[in-house]
């Protein structure tokens, strides 16, 4: 496939599709019917299972903290009663962290990108993936049903004893989702490490590798070695619930730290689960549109281990008002600061990228400055919360509630659909409408800003969370936040309507519209069943713009 | 690892004569023997060290030549190690929490 | 209420300016470094926009320079802001010598709290001024925390287990109380005030109340009424040991291990007898779990304590005797 | 990796009309598709391995807190039983190794033989357990009257001199992590012996061969790893205190 297949004509635009045409065969039509869906195998298919379900449950999420935010409007607590404000938040939280951030990305563009990246057929075990997408999809029914049961209340934390002897809501059907879902993560990671181990092309090493397959990498270790540790904990919960004598019932003299504990050992490593590959996605964003190899790959690439090892020493750090001790407490908060510097040092080495580049300004571009941007407000105010002396203060507040939302969703929302912009083209062979894009690009990023960074202020004058009614004087900011997640909403719901749209009526897109590098764009778009008409070998590596015709196929 | 490495791999493949895996069956079973004798001579705090001790090695025979790890690929010793680092990570990590308990800040509550 | 400030919370107590000093550095830093990436991001981004359509980057690969650069100046900064942080949470959790010791049992949804010299409020906190006040925490039921946003400190109540909180008000007012920690239904209900008063108000308030005695008077009838003295008094024939002097000192247990025998110990031999018996005596007492509420052990708490305190219970409103600090042994403690 | 590798793979003998049966389609050699499976299982074992560790954890925290009630409530296990099921598994595991060394020495016989004793002990091994379940799941009249104790009344109550009395908060501990722990382990022998009958039957039409028994030696692995947990349990459970 040579990168001239895709004319061009314009000296400011890079996208061109005039003339292109969709190949004549291809994944998406070589087979039809529900069970060619359903009983598939191949990753690419198994992606658009995984991309519709998620989509479903992004909505369903956001449904909950548009309730949230809703109620949140007046002081008073008057639209609903605070135990549907409680299940409302639960909801929102459960489903956002384990039904959507978690499987987001890897489960997606890395299940439709990580064996096109390597210059493999499919992933190592294709009907493992296929069983990963339905302990999904049954993990994501034990939770819609614990919704249609009444909700759960207890906090996406679950944590006990209130959640073990407490709590009167679906907690067990909540529980066992999530529990369930777990185990989709885990053979989602399993694939991913044996893949990147096991099946690339020829040629492939480890330095030439896209930083996309690095963060991936990373991630799926978080995920074959933290997960089952919340699974095992939520298994345990369940089982105090049940029989009510369980090892973190305080009547027993159990701890109910130790839960806490259990459960951050997953849960803390869990957000880089949701932010390696969002970073992952950046680095092929900006190294796509500055046309130009990422600034100290290996930095990039080894401070993504680096996030992915430190950070599964830090959860304590969710523990400093929670009765750990304070020697523990010095050893969790030096550490969290040990992981802001490998971030610091993506961030930088982006910026860097930058420099002396051929920067162009297409949607997933945007995406990429407005994760920068987003992501560096998250880290930054992830060192107040690091510092004991302050955490103490803002822990439990708003202030936590605006830095994990500027990472979770400024980082990885804004990563994934960049991503999905960009490879959009690869997955439909359709382009997706430039302008209405770059106008959802911007409202996510205006809307995401005036709904989250009021939240900082509240969170430093005291406002907790999870709270269904607060005093007067934070009225205000509460307001500026509602409003800014109505724009919000108005910003997530575009590229769900010009997605739909192109998907029949998109311009064709050809192989390569954006003229980036990687095995991806070798192949046709949308690719074959197989990926690679001819098996690829390479011999450089995956972002060596400076001698685009070097590349043998 | 790639076609090269693959391919010797499964050509030599390593085949353990029989005798080593009675040889280690023996062990086993003597360590377990010993394991149980030991437990009832009381020796203090290092009852629970011995008993680890000849779990630990007992694991380890059966990892090294029932799982075949000694003649496996250096990626799945790796694996093998990573997922005992991890494990001792998890435990220590919280454990540090667990041991400082005793040692409240002072003046420590209610005194 | 004080606190109603626009954007920024109201300094009420010693640690406050501490905690802000800190938090200042940081959004100082913050806005730098946030600055910085964005100007040059925006910078480079129009300076090298793309003018030509087959035009690539420049190869450019790396800068181990560079690289050092940015991994050195963050990790510096990070240590500093590690060291700072650490500092001024010490100064949070370590409370002075005296303190004046108020109790509180959180409940879904409410705070109660007990001061030492009996009297007893639900949701209101009153405190005086310019003096440490330490809160012992615990919870009958769920997780609570107890949240003094105007004092920047904040600590969990965990059933089973005493925490601690202190904090020295430096301005007279009535300020938020919050619970942070995620309860249950009436969550955001669970909220109150703490009233900061100066030391002659403070001492009219206490002395305003109708209480039925101190702390340790009501834990002594506690005593009496759970037939406890039946058999921890002097002449009980040993069938449970005297707790005379017992409180802050260290006891021998039946199977060799010495213990410290504080609050925890006291509350863990109440509801959980057979967990730690004392050398020489049987283990016959029966548990008083779901007999008395975690108020009523602070309060028989309290009257072991003042067994041991030569000038019984400290007077109500003054600072707590401080007891002779004993071995901090390295007793199993939760 | 160099650019010998590159050349090598291009002359890969890999065509897809005379691979071998089992080859499967995304997979260029044999080799590479063993050796990602194996990989593979020794991830999913990584991953099993930080499953029992968070209930691992809890042990530990608790035998720091309550050595007294843990060396308590551990006499009162089954030594005897509990030291069998120890020889009974390590012999599986022994049979099991022996069942891959007959695949890779082509002995079609011998790795049904091993693979029928690597089943009987394993079976052997859960019916012991569940005698060992019973006597300790019994149920006693006065049990019902402890409102908190529904499944375990060895977790609520204790036998001492012919009568029953409550059992230390912490000895409850001991007992739930017990059940949890070995429950957790009689289900991945289940899930094992259920794996073992889908391989016995393939055995038993010889479909393992020198150059493909991938499935024997996966399933070895993991019956290996179930083994291994085992060695692990019983001195934490069993032998806490024996010398009392």
């Amino acid at each position: 496939m040579s990168p001239d297949i895709t004319p061009t004509s314009t000296a400011s635009a890079t996208v061109r599709s005039a003339g292109a045409v969709m190949p004549a065969r291809h994944y998406l039509n070589e087979q039809g019917g529900w069970a060619s869906w359903l009983l598939t195998t191949d990753h690419k298919r198994i992606a658009l299972l995984y991309l519709f379900s998620i989509t479903a449950f992004f909505f369903l999420g956001g449904f909950f903290a548009l309730l949230v935010r809703l109620e949140l409007l007046t002081p008073g607590g008057d639209l609903m009663t605070s135990d549907v404000y409680n299940r409302a938040f639960t909801m929102h939280g459960v489903i956002m962290v384990f039904f959507f951030l978690v499987p987001s990305i890897p489960a997606t563009l890395g299940n439709f990108l990580v064996p096109l990246m390597v210059g493999a057929k499919d992933l190592a075990f294709p009907k493992i993936n296929l069983l990963s997408w339905y302990l999904y999809v049954i993990g994501g029914a034990f939770a819609i049903a614990a919704m249609i049961g009444g909700g759960v209340d207890t906090g996406w934390t679950f944590y006990t004893p209130y959640s073990s002897m407490a709590s009167n809501s679906k907690v067990l059907t909540g529980a066992i989702g999530v529990f369930v879902s777990g185990f989709s993560s885990i053979l989602t990671g399993l694939n991913f490490i044996v893949t990147i181990h096991r099946m690339r092309a020829p040629g492939l090493t480890w330095f030439r590798l896209p930083l996309f397959i690095w963060a991936h990498y990373a991630t799926s270790l978080i995920m074959i070695l933290g997960t089952p540790v919340v699974a095992i904990t939520i298994l345990l919960l369940a089982f105090e619930r049940v029989l009510r004598v369980g090892i973190f019932d305080p009547t027993i003299g159990g701890d109910p730290v130790l839960f806490q504990h259990l459960f951050w050992f997953y849960s803390h490593p869990a957000v880089y689960i949701m932010v390696l590959p969002g970073m992952g996605v950046i680095s092929e964003l900006v190294a796509g549109f500055a046309r130009k190899n990422i600034f100290g790959y290996s930095f990039v690439a080894f401070s993504s281990l680096a996030i992915a090892i430190l950070g599964f020493l830090v959860w304590g750090h969710h523990l400093f008002v929670a009765g750990e001790t304070p020697y523990s407490a010095l050893v969790f908060s030096i550490i969290s600061y040990m992981v802001a510097v490998p971030s610091a040092i993506k961030v930088f080495n982006w910026t860097a990228t930058f420099y002396k580049g051929s920067i162009s300004y297409e949607t997933p571009m945007l995406y990429a400055f407005g994760f920068v941007g987003l992501f560096l407000v998250g880290g930054l105010t992830g060192l107040f919360v690091a510092a004991i002396g302050v955490d103490i203060h803002v822990h439990d507040t708003y202030f936590v509630v605006a830095h994990f939302h500027y990472i979770m969703v400024g980082g990885t929302l804004m990563a994934y659909l960049g991503g999905l912009h960009f490879w959009w083209p690869k997955i439909t062979g359709r382009l997706y409408p430039e302008g209405w894009a770059k106008l959802s690009a911007l409202i996510v990023f205006v809307g995401f800003n005036l709904t989250f960074f009021p939240q900082f202020i509240l969170g430093y004058l005291g406002m907790p969370r999870r709270y269904h009614a607060y005093p007067d004087e934070f009225q205000v900011l509460n307001v500026m936040s509602t409003a800014g997640a109505s724009i919000l909403a108005l910003g997530y719901l575009l590229p769900m309507v010009y997605f739909t749209w192109s998907w029949k009526k998109g311009k064709i897109a050809g192989d390569n519209p954006f003229r980036a590098k990687g095995l991806e764009w070798e192949t046709t778009s949308p690719p074959p069943t197989f990926n690679f008409d001819r098996p690829p070998v390479v011999t450089e590596a995956t972002h060596s713009y400076a001698h685009q015709e070097a590349r043998v196929v | 690892m790639d076609a090269t490495l693959r391919q010797e791999e499964h050509e030599h493949e390593h085949v353990v004569p029989k005798s080593l895996y009675l040889t280690i069956f023996g062990l086993l079973m003597v360590l377990t023997a010993a394991t149980v004798g030991l437990a009832f001579v009381d020796l203090g705090v290092m009852n629970i060290a011995v008993a680890l001790a000849v779990a630990v090695v007992k694991a380890s025979l059966v990892v090294l030549f029932f799982m075949h790890v000694k003649y496996s690929s250096r990626l799945v010793q790796l694996v093998v190690l990573a997922s005992i680092v991890w494990l001792l990570i998890l435990f220590g990590i919280t454990l540090s929490d667990y041991i400082t308990r005793g040692w409240l800040v002072a003046p420590p509550i209610v005194r | 209420m004080e606190s109603a400030r626009a954007l920024f919370p109201v300094q009420a107590s010693t640690v406050a300016p501490r905690v802000d000093n800190l938090y200042f550095f940081l959004v100082a830093v913050s806005a730098f470094f946030a600055v910085l990436v964005t100007v040059l991001i925006i910078v480079f981004a129009v300076k090298y926009r793309r003018r030509h359509v087959d035009e690539v980057g420049a190869p450019i690969h790396g800068s181990l320079a560079l690289e050092l650069v940015w991994t050195g100046i963050p990790f510096i900064l990070a240590m500093v802001m590690f060291v700072w942080g650490a500092s001024v949470y010490f100064a949070i959790v370590r409370p002075p010598a005296e303190t004046l010791d108020i109790y509180a049992v959180g409940k879904q949804w409410m705070w109660k709290f007990q001061h030492r010299g009996g009297q007893r409020e639900i949701n209101e906190l009153h405190v005086p001024i310019d003096t440490p006040v330490r809160i012992i925490l615990t919870s009958e039921d769920v997780l609570h925390d107890l949240y003094l946003p105007a004092f920047r400190v904040k600590m969990d109540a965990i059933p089973g287990r005493y925490t601690q909180l202190w904090f020295n008000a430096t301005r007279a007012g009535t300020y938020h109380l919050f619970c942070a920690e995620y309860c249950g239904t009436k969550h955001s209900g669970m909220h109150g005030s703490v009233v900061v008063m100066p030391q002659n108000e403070y001492q009219a308030w206490l002395g305003g109340g109708v209480t039925e005695g101190t702390l340790a008077q009501q834990g002594e009838k506690l005593f009496t009424d759970l037939v406890c003295v039946t058999c921890h008094s002097a002449g009980s024939g040993q069938r449970g040991p005297e707790l005379t002097g017992v409180f802050g000192s260290t006891v021998e247990l039946a199977n060799g291990e010495r213990v410290t025998a504080d609050a925890e110990y006291i509350r863990e031999s109440i509801l959980n007898p057979t967990a730690k018996i004392v050398a020489g005596f049987p283990p016959i007492m029966p548990t008083f779990q779901g007999q008395v509420s975690e108020e009523q052990l602070l309060a028989l708490t309290e009257y072991i304590r003042s067994l041991s305190s030569s000038g019984g219970t400290a007077p109500a409103g003054g600072a707590a005797a401080p007891q002779p600090a004993t071995q901090p042994d390295a007793q199993p403690q939760r | 990796m160099s650019d010998g590798a590159i050349a090598h793979a291009g002359g890969d003998p890999a065509p897809h009309a005379a691979a071998h049966p089992r080859l499967a389609h995304h997979f260029d050699t044999l080799g590479q598709q063993k050796d990602a499976a194996s990989l593979g299982m020794w991830v999913f074992i990584a991953q099993e391995i930080m499953f029992f560790g968070g209930m691992f954890t809890a042990y530990l925290v608790y035998r720091m807190w309550y050595p007294a009630g843990y060396a308590a409530a551990s006499n009162e296990l089954d030594l005897v039983l509990g030291g069998i099921n120890t020889a009974v598994l390590i012999a599986s595991s022994l049979t099991v190794a022996l069942a891959v060394h007959a695949a890779q020495e082509g002995r079609q016989k011998q790795i049904v033989w091993y693979l029928v004793a690597t089943l009987l002990l394993g079976v052997v091994f859960l019916v012991i357990k569940y005698f060992e379940y019973e006597s300790k799941l019994h149920l006693h009249p006065a049990h019902h009257a402890a409102a908190n104790v529904r499944l375990f009344p060895m977790a609520g109550w204790f036998h001492v001199d012919g009568e029953l009395v409550p059992v230390a908060n912490e000895m409850r501990l001991f007992m739930v992590l017990y059940f949890a722990l070995t429950g957790m382990h009689a289900l991945h022998m289940i899930v094992g012996i259920a794996i073992l009958l889908v391989i016995l039957w393939m055995a038993r039409k010889g479909a393992f061969t020198p150059r493909w028994y991938t499935p024997v030696e996966i399933f070895g692995l993991y019956w290996h790893f179930v083994d291994i947990v085992w060695i692990f349990l019983f001195p934490l459970l069993y032998l806490v205190n024996r010398h009392h």
